[in-house]
């Protein structure tokens, strides 16, 4: 096979699933699971063929992909000045990221056999579209391309959120339909400022003719531009005041949505940030460093401190996703390796974890019918795995050494003690919190004495236990063996390094 | 003949464009507001008359335009008062502040 | 030695064999356990042995690449290390094979073993890093398994509520670690303690940059090794299986602070004021807790302050520059603290309560037991000839040269104050006549005893190992090639010895007079302090003071928090929501229906375009 | 001019029109003549035809030279072709609506009227394409808005459609009153009516006063040809009216007729205003001195027309709005003034052609059925017609501009003149971009109707076959224009050269 077309058949290859599914009948439920299931797993051995290829030592560059697609016309008829390529490619730092997408998505098309209740053709035909939707993300090599498929991943998240989801579901939906709405208008308006500026959309080239002072483009406007590219990014992350509408997203939509939602959507902020946030703006970014320092203790402090008092498990979740986040700023903020290093384990580490505990409040919740952790207790006596493994992921959450959440907030706040010590002291009592309001909550649900209602309840079985071994082991993996993963990311670090340095 | 200055007759124009816009906003009889819009139209015609002999560069367009203007202005009103007429028929007014039947 | 790596994945292996198979072994999970352990204590000795006529041996592979900085992982066998190895899998074996007859009949025994493996592994772990990173990763994972072995009864809510404060306690000490770490990084460029103490040497870390990192690693010893302010959890820790409580909560994990700052003690050394602050918080600690372990009723939680009292007392010693005095101590209460909770746990497997009230007269029940306890007590309480007394000696004469006259006397207290509580709990539980009623008392099985009676040698004879008499073959090991840790062995004055027989023995007879022969009131005391008496069992009201500051300040805040969430970001959605809507309104109500309104707003708009144009562009230009 | 000049005259190149009138005039007589139990609707088969044939006859005149008869007032240049081609497809697609039209109340009697009338508008706004005279530019229109009032009317015993073409009517006049007293100021300061010669005359233009009253002429202009494009401030109608129509009388209104008002809006401003210079020659001309207010209408239309869209609960009366911000949309390309100003806006105009079409077949089918026009009758469409239901899905999501359909590429090209503009136009297309947002609430409130909310009832749609072609185009269009839209460009590109033909 030509090795150019692999990214193109990975990231449009759950397209296939989706026709398939559409000429089922909608009475062949089996097969209709079946086919959503296996359309997942193209993309995921792909993307692990891809890694194979880059152990093997061989370079990455040879997927890339780049044909020309639209010209937009200007003046002289005969040669196009404004054009945008189909260009696709992965770096280190993309391939990771579409491992994990992958991974996750196939996980959360097993999830969603057991969570989704009703009409799994319409869900799977979105979810792949989804899927499609978020490797396209992290393989488009322009700004046009990566907001296709940002928006592209909008709109089956809205029907997956309103449809299949929980009590309040419509309300989340347009929550998330309007905060993403604005945050990718102003990501709109920049990547078309920069368009319109530079006459390319390529971010390789973006980065050169930004990074010339002597360029089309001001300094001001450059950091007008950065600013505005923030706020896109701060809504998808989510960094406070702009957070609200992902609670709302997190405890109303289906577990395996939920999965895939906070594994990998709102990692797109972070992709974002770090690849054109850092890599197209870097002086900008260095500039406001210490304000994204502070926004990112904000959001840690923030979300750990309401996490505390939530009386609901997956508000709970909700909160510590936003804490989370402010590790990835914080790392982002240090400038320096073991900061975006750190940011970026964060954001694979967060990823398989969310996915995990969100798993498993979906398991918890389809036995329980509540996540209110009052309600819920002493769970460990009926179905101790399900606690078991819930646990584990709050203590890989809480970062305990041996997951990946160690080895990302060690790196990152390691990353920020040497720029900013004092900020990165306050980031500290987050650690604390963190382990406070984990604990809390999940032994307010495992432990304690059983109640005599869920005395019945059902361990985590068959399938179910597939998405909990696979994420808890890859936690390990990372946790244990942190250079599985940091070993992609060094060119990637060292070409935003260089980015800042010069 | 030419001791009326060309600036009256586009005052003319501009007073009875005026007339016609204040009877067309303002009445209520839908008839009324047909005839207003004549009204209007009509100082158009003045207008090109005008222009047609004491414009920049004077010529016969302006008074083609004037008949064209008159033709289609008849046309318009006969649609609009056929247009009443079902109107009336089916309402059994000719009120134009009672069709309100779709609003906000 | 190169193969000393293995040493601490055995128990590893045993945690996952365990916890994949346990359920289909049942009681045959003890034998993984103790099998494993055995192997590793096995390797400890041998790596022991080895490590006397050998020099320090060091391997490391490369662990994570952060663009050129490369960390490392693992491992060390240096004195410290070879010795704590030892410790750690002789006391984690005695407990496995303990838990055996312990645990019988408990239906999640082979989790119990498999939380007792991942503790063991984690411990070997901590004790063979080569680097403060890895010790810190360890140090987690210790806490780790102490928190799930805490928590093992998960359904009393007592168990979970420990649990809890032990893991959230600890952490907050852990911060203080990770900080320090962080900084001694960026200071050095390394996390290895070798090249640690190169630049310390060097001297091109500041002074007050080696004071904070040397204090904010104290922190996380405070947290670990239950010193004050950070005490509180570990009395609550013996909400778990007594095993635990010998194995964890005596012998080796709050001794890891101890170790850490043993450890790390070139950089304490560098700082005068990090030096004191350690001796400081020991010393208060040991007297303390002492004070509290006086007026409690519960077997195990008089153990614990006592443990509490004693980590003070290494403390203590290690903060007066008595680096071979705290080691030693370290070595010599893990014994006869293992010993005395496995005593205690013999009794309380016998009697069904941990409440000493309800005890008594139990010496001629448990034959075997109560002497091995009387031994535990004796060594504990720092009676001639037993381990203890050579330990404790130690610290004593390190603090009196090291220049802390206050703190030597707070240590005699100390030292008195244990000797008489130790044994108040052994008049209490052994002698006299039973409290309450007692049925079935009987000695606990051999796979029980045999463990105790190893760790009652121990208790006795391991105190000759470095002795001012038959001189300190411990001392000289230990800073045998790193002249910066001190003397070998302190020479003291005489009385100091003396002094110290003397409190103890007071302490002992005042205690016989109360509990044993009952001739002076027990409220002869109490009675005089009615208020104190009441702080003091209250633990001081430290526990209460907590909640009313720290956790209902973050409670406050967290509520605080949650009204800027609902009524400030939510407000300011709401507020742009609804003006965006109230247009959409307005608009809506302008669209009257009246066709004459349409006509007049379309002429309304240029005439303001009109009048716009006329002001700006045409007239106004 | 003798009868030989008038043979010598290059008729061929109207015959897109002749074929048209030709067939109005075949459909007058056989309405007239064929006995009336004989159904009408292959009349409307006939038409539909036609303007096929116009289409192709269109399109044959493709890639030639710019052409002229009767003295330049009608003209074919590349800007005409290719505004004739989006009208005859709309056209033909409105056509394809009404023959499958049929209200419980009925238009059969007058049914013929119905298509002669739609061809006649056709012809008008075809008129005013190939304009390059103000009288038939005026003629155009005016063909287009007669036909069109009684369009509106044309359910007679409808009291809504009567009302709405009423208002339609006197609006309509207002509005023809302000442009032509525009015209006139602009007819009296050249003394011409052919668009190139005042242009020539006015590039010269340096007395103030001259220029002050041109700039009101302008102004008038604007704000009268604003009705056809439903725009601000000339925009209120258009609810009352689109909601009171026919259907597919709606749709054409929303379309033709809105295409039609910016090909004679570009077409006076540019040639006119494009060259009137402010201070004598070479200075800035007015068009471009009178961005700012081409901008505020622009932002007003945008910001009305969607906001105001929220709070419908009426499907037509929402499209209206809807359509009232697309046309701020356009006018934010237009007052951008960039080089790919005509690409941007007939693409743009070609996409929502396509969405908007589609949108109101379907519409269509829905509020036959249930005999309403409200939103909540869509509800649970995706149970009763799963097909239909994702086919407003689509077109729904192009409309809101989405990525993957015409109307997002539509959109990027309008942000990309607006940004590349000298000077850049942030605010405006940051009030485009948001309220685009904004948008996302009403069309996404339709689609919550139809697939989250149980259906009222749950009988069978069916679909005509003229809806379905409608569908298949609109569908099948959006998307391949959203992916492949260089098919449009190349076609643009390599067949029409409208800024080097416009001023010929």
């Amino acid at each position: 096979m030509n090795l150019q077309s692999i990214l193109s058949i990975l990231v449009f290859s759950p397209l296939l699933g989706i026709i398939v599914l559409a000429m089922l009948p909608k009475t062949q439920e089996k097969a209709i699971k079946a086919v959503g299931f296996l359309a997942t797993l193209p993309p995921l051995i792909l993307s692990f063929a891809v890694y194979a290829h880059f152990l093997a030592g061989k370079s990455l560059s040879d997927f890339s992909v780049s044909v020309p697609w639209i010209q937009f016309h200007g003046i002289n008829a005969q040669e196009p000045i404004f054009s945008v390529s189909y260009e696709l490619a992965v770096s280190g730092f993309q391939l990771v990221l579409v491992v994990l997408t992958s991974v996750v998505s196939t996980l959360a098309a097993i999830g969603a056999v057991t969570f989704i209740k009703k009409e799994w053709k319409g869900y799977f035909m979105l979810f792949l579209l989804l899927v499609t939707g978020m490797l396209g993300v992290f393989t488009a090599e322009n700004l046009i391309l990566f907001f296709i498929f940002f928006e592209v991943t909008l709109i089956p998240t809205f029907f997956l959120i309103g449809k299949w989801g929980y009590f309040e579901k419509e309300k989340a939906a347009y929550s998330f339909l309007i905060y993403n709405g604005l945050g990718s208008a102003v990501l709109l308006i920049v990547i078309m400022i920069l368009f319109a500026k530079t006459g390319t959309t390529n971010i390789e080239l973006l980065k050169e003719i930004v990074g010339d002072p002597s360029g089309p483009l001001s300094a001001d406007f450059k950091l007008g531009l950065f600013i505005a590219l923030l706020v896109a990014f701060g809504v998808k992350l989510p960094i406070f005041p702009l957070h609200s509408w992902m609670l709302r997203v997190h405890v109303q939509a289906p577990p395996s949505v939920v999965m895939i939602h906070s594994g990998i959507l709102l990692k797109i902020g972070a992709y974002g940030l770090i690849r054109f946030g850092m890599g197209i703006f870097p002086n900008q970014f260095e500039k406001l460093a210490t304000l994204i320092a502070i926004l990112g203790l904000i959001n840690l402090l923030y979300g750990a401190f309401l996490a505390f008092i939530q009386t609901d498990f997956k508000m709970v979740l909700a909160y510590s996703s936003i804490s989370h986040m402010g590790i990835v700023l914080i790392g982002l903020a240090a400038m320096n390796e073991a900061g975006i290093q750190g940011a970026i384990f964060q954001v694979v580490s967060h990823g398989l974890i969310s996915a995990l505990l969100f798993f498993l409040v979906g398991v918890l919740y389809e036995r329980t019918e509540t996540s209110l952790i009052d309600n819920l207790g002493g769970l460990a006596k009926g179905m101790p795995l399900a606690a078991g493994f819930l646990l584990a992921g709050a203590l890989g959450s809480l970062g305990l050494p041996g997951m990946s959440g160690f080895v990302s907030e060690f790196m990152a706040f390691l990353g920020l003690f040497k720029v900013q010590p004092w900020i990165a002291a306050v980031g500290t009592i987050g650690i604390i919190m963190t382990a406070a309001y984990l604990l809390r909550a999940v032994l307010g649900m495992t432990y304690g004495r059983a109640h005599r209602e869920f005395d019945g309840v059902l361990d985590l079985r068959g399938v179910e236990l597939v998405p909990v071994v696979v994420l808890m082991l890859l936690i390990v993996l990372i946790g244990v063996y942190p250079s599985v993963l940091s070993s992609p990311l060094q060119a990637t670090l060292e070409t935003i390094m260089l980015g800042l340095g010069g | 003949m030419s001791s009326v200055p060309a600036s009256a007759f586009l005052a003319l124009a501009l007073i009875l464009f005026c007339i016609g816009l204040y009877g067309a906003l303002t009445k209520r009889n839908t008839v009324i507001v047909l005839i207003s819009i004549e009204l209007m139209l009509n100082a158009v015609n003045i207008n090109l008359v005008t222009f047609s002999k004491y414009g920049v560069s004077p010529s016969i367009n302006g008074q083609v335009f004037a008949l064209f203007a008159m033709a289609v202005a008849a046309a318009e009103a006969a649609v609009g008062l056929a247009i009443l007429m079902a109107l009336y028929r089916n309402k059994k007014t000719v009120h134009i502040d009672e069709m309100n039947e779709m609003k906000h | 030695m190169e193969n000393a790596w293995l040493i601490p994945l055995f128990p590893l292996l045993s945690f996952l064999l365990l916890l994949l198979i346990g359920k289909r072994l049942r009681e045959a999970s003890a034998y993984v356990g103790i099998l494993l352990t055995l192997a590793s204590l096995v390797f400890s000795i041998l790596v022991l042995f080895e490590r006397f006529s050998e020099p320090t041996y060091m391997a490391k592979v490369n662990w994570l690449t952060i663009g050129e900085v490369h960390l490392t992982a693992g491992f060390e066998v240096n004195q410290l290390n070879a010795l704590m190895l030892f410790i750690v899998s002789l006391v984690s074996f005695l407990v496995h094979t303990y838990s055996k007859g312990y645990m019988q009949g408990d239906e999640r025994f082979h989790v119990f073993y498999a939380y007792l493996g991942l503790f063991t592994f984690a411990m070997l772990g901590l004790v063979i890093s080569p680097n403060i990173l890895q010790t810190y990763i360890f140090w987690e994972l210790v806490g780790v398994g102490s928190f799930l072995l805490i928590g093992f009864y998960f359904y009393k809510e007592e168990a979970k509520a420990a649990a809890k404060k032990a893991f959230i306690m600890t952490r907050i000490g852990d911060v203080g670690l990770f900080i320090g770490m962080i900084l001694l990084f960026w200071q050095t460029q390394s996390f290895e303690y070798s090249e640690i103490f190169k630049a310390v040497e060097a001297g091109s870390v500041s002074n007050t940059m080696i004071t904070l990192t040397a204090i904010l690693i104290f922190i996380g010893a405070i947290g670990k090794s239950g010193q004050f302010p950070l005490h509180t959890w570990l009395p609550d820790a013996m909400e778990g299986p007594t095993p635990v409580s010998a194995l964890i909560h005596a012998a080796t994990m709050v001794a890891a602070g101890v170790y850490l700052v043993a450890a790390l003690f070139p950089l304490f050394l560098a700082s005068k004021t990090a030096l004191l602050t350690v001796a400081v918080i020991g010393g208060f600690t040991a007297i303390f807790a002492a004070s509290i372990g006086l007026v409690q009723t519960d077997i195990k939680r008089v153990l614990a302050y006592s443990t509490v009292s004693q980590l003070g007392y290494m403390m203590l010693a290690l903060g007066c520059g008595g680096y071979v005095a705290g080691v030693f101590h370290l070595m010599t209460h893990a014994f006869f603290k293992a010993l005395l909770f496995l005593a205690a746990g013999s009794v309380i497997h016998a009697v069904h309560t941990q409440n000493i009230e309800e005890m008594g007269g139990l010496w001629k029940k448990l034959k075997l037991t109560a002497p091995l306890f009387l031994i535990g007590t004796l060594a504990i309480s720092g009676v001639p000839g037993l381990s203890g007394f050579f330990s404790k000696d130690e610290i004593l004469v390190a603090a009196w040269e090291g220049g802390h006259p206050v703190l030597f006397l707070l240590a005699l207290i100390a030292a008195f104050m244990t000797a008489f509580y130790m044994f108040r709990l052994f008049f209490m539980v052994f002698t006299g006549d039973a409290r309450s009623e007692q049925r079935d008392v009987n000695e606990s099985p051999s796979v029980m005893t045999l463990p105790m009676v190893l760790l009652g040698i121990l208790a006795v004879v391991a105190g000759y190992i470095n002795t001012p008499w038959f001189g300190s073959f411990l001392g000289d090991w230990l800073v045998d090639g790193n002249p910066i840790l001190g003397a070998a062995h302190i020479e003291g004055p005489a009385w100091i010895m003396i002094a110290a027989t003397v409190v103890s023995l007071a302490g002992i007879l005042f205690a016989y007079f109360i509990y044993g022969k009952r001739s002076i009131a027990p409220d002869w005391l109490s009675g005089k302090g009615d208020m104190l008496h009441t702080v003091v069992s209250n633990k001081y009201y430290i526990d209460e003071f907590y909640q009313m500051t720290v956790v209902a300040i973050v409670t406050g805040f967290s509520y605080f928090l949650r009204l800027i969430d609902t009524f400030l970001v939510e407000g300011i959605v709401k507020g742009v929501v609804g003006f965006v809507q109230g247009l959409g309104r307005t608009g809506a109500k302008m669209q009257s229906g009246q066709v004459q309104t349409y006509g007049a707003v379309a002429f309304l708009g240029l005439a303001v375009l009109a009048v716009i144009y006329a002001l700006t562009g045409g007239y106004l230009r | 001019m003798s009868l030989e000049t008038f043979q010598q005259l290059n008729w061929s190149i109207m015959t897109p029109e002749f074929i048209i009138l030709g067939v109005i005039a075949v459909l007058v007589l056989c309405d007239l003549f064929m006995p009336k139990t004989l159904d009408r609707k292959i009349l409307g088969w006939v038409g539909i035809a036609a303007v096929f044939a116009a289409m192709a006859a269109t399109a044959a005149m493709v890639g030639g030279p710019v052409q002229s008869i009767l003295h330049d007032t009608f003209r074919i240049d590349s800007f005409s072709l290719a505004f004739k081609l989006l009208l005859l497809c709309g056209g033909v697609l409105v056509l394809f609506l009404a023959v499958s039209y049929e209200p419980k109340d009925g238009v059969e009697r007058y049914q013929a009227e119905f298509y002669y009338l739609f061809l006649a508008a056709l012809l008008g706004a075809m008129v005013m394409t190939s304009s390059g005279d103000l009288i038939t530019l005026y003629i155009g229109l005016e063909l287009l808005s007669i036909t069109s009032y009684i369009l509106a009317g044309i359910r007679k015993f409808h009291l809504q459609s009567n009302e709405s073409a009423m208002k339609y009517v006197i609006n309509g006049g207002i509005s023809t009153a302000i442009t032509l007293f525009g015209m006139s100021y602009v007819y009296g300061l050249t003394g011409t009516t052919n668009l190139l010669e005042m242009a020539n005359k006015l590039v010269t233009l340096a007395n103030s006063n001259h220029v002050y009253l041109l700039t009101l002429a302008f102004l008038m202009l604007v704000v009268g040809l604003a009705f056809k494009l439903a725009a601000a401030p000339f925009h209120m109608w258009a609810p009352d009216v689109y909601q009171g129509a026919p259907t597919p009388v709606t749709a054409f209104l929303s379309v033709v007729s809105k295409i039609a008002g910016f090909v004679i809006l570009i077409r006076i401003l540019l040639t006119v205003f494009g060259f009137a210079a402010t201070k004598g020659q070479g200075s800035m001309p007015i068009l471009y001195d009178m961005q700012n207010y081409l901008a505020v209408i622009a932002a007003a239309t945008m910001i009305i027309g969607n906001v105001v869209a929220l709070r419908q609960t009426d499907i037509k009366r929402m499209f209206a709005y809807s359509s009232i911000a697309h046309a701020g949309y356009l006018l934010v390309a237009l007052t951008s003034l960039t080089t790919n100003m005509f690409d941007s806006i007939w693409f743009y105009l070609l996409a929502y052609l396509l969405m908007n079409l589609g949108a109101f077949a379907i519409i269509q089918v829905i509020t036959e059925k249930a005999g309403g026009t409200a939103i909540a009758d869509f509800a649970g469409l995706y149970r009763r017609a799963p097909v239909l239901a994702v086919a407003m899905g689509i077109l729904l999501i192009s409309l809101a501009g989405f990525p993957g359909t015409a109307g997002f590429i539509g959109k990027l090209n309008i942000f990309l003149g607006a940004f590349y503009a000298e000077p850049a136009h942030y605010v405006l297309a940051s009030i485009m971009i948001a309220t685009t947002v904004v948008s996302y609430f009403y069309y996404f409130g339709v689609m919550t109707q139809m697939f989250f909310r149980p259906p009222a009832d749950d009988s069978k749609l069916n679909i005509p076959f003229g809806i379905l072609v409608v569908l298949i185009v609109a569908v099948v269009g959006s998307i391949l224009l959203g992916i492949m839209p260089n098919i449009a460009f190349d076609f643009m590109q390599n067949n029409l050269d409208i800024i080097g033909d416009f001023f010929k």
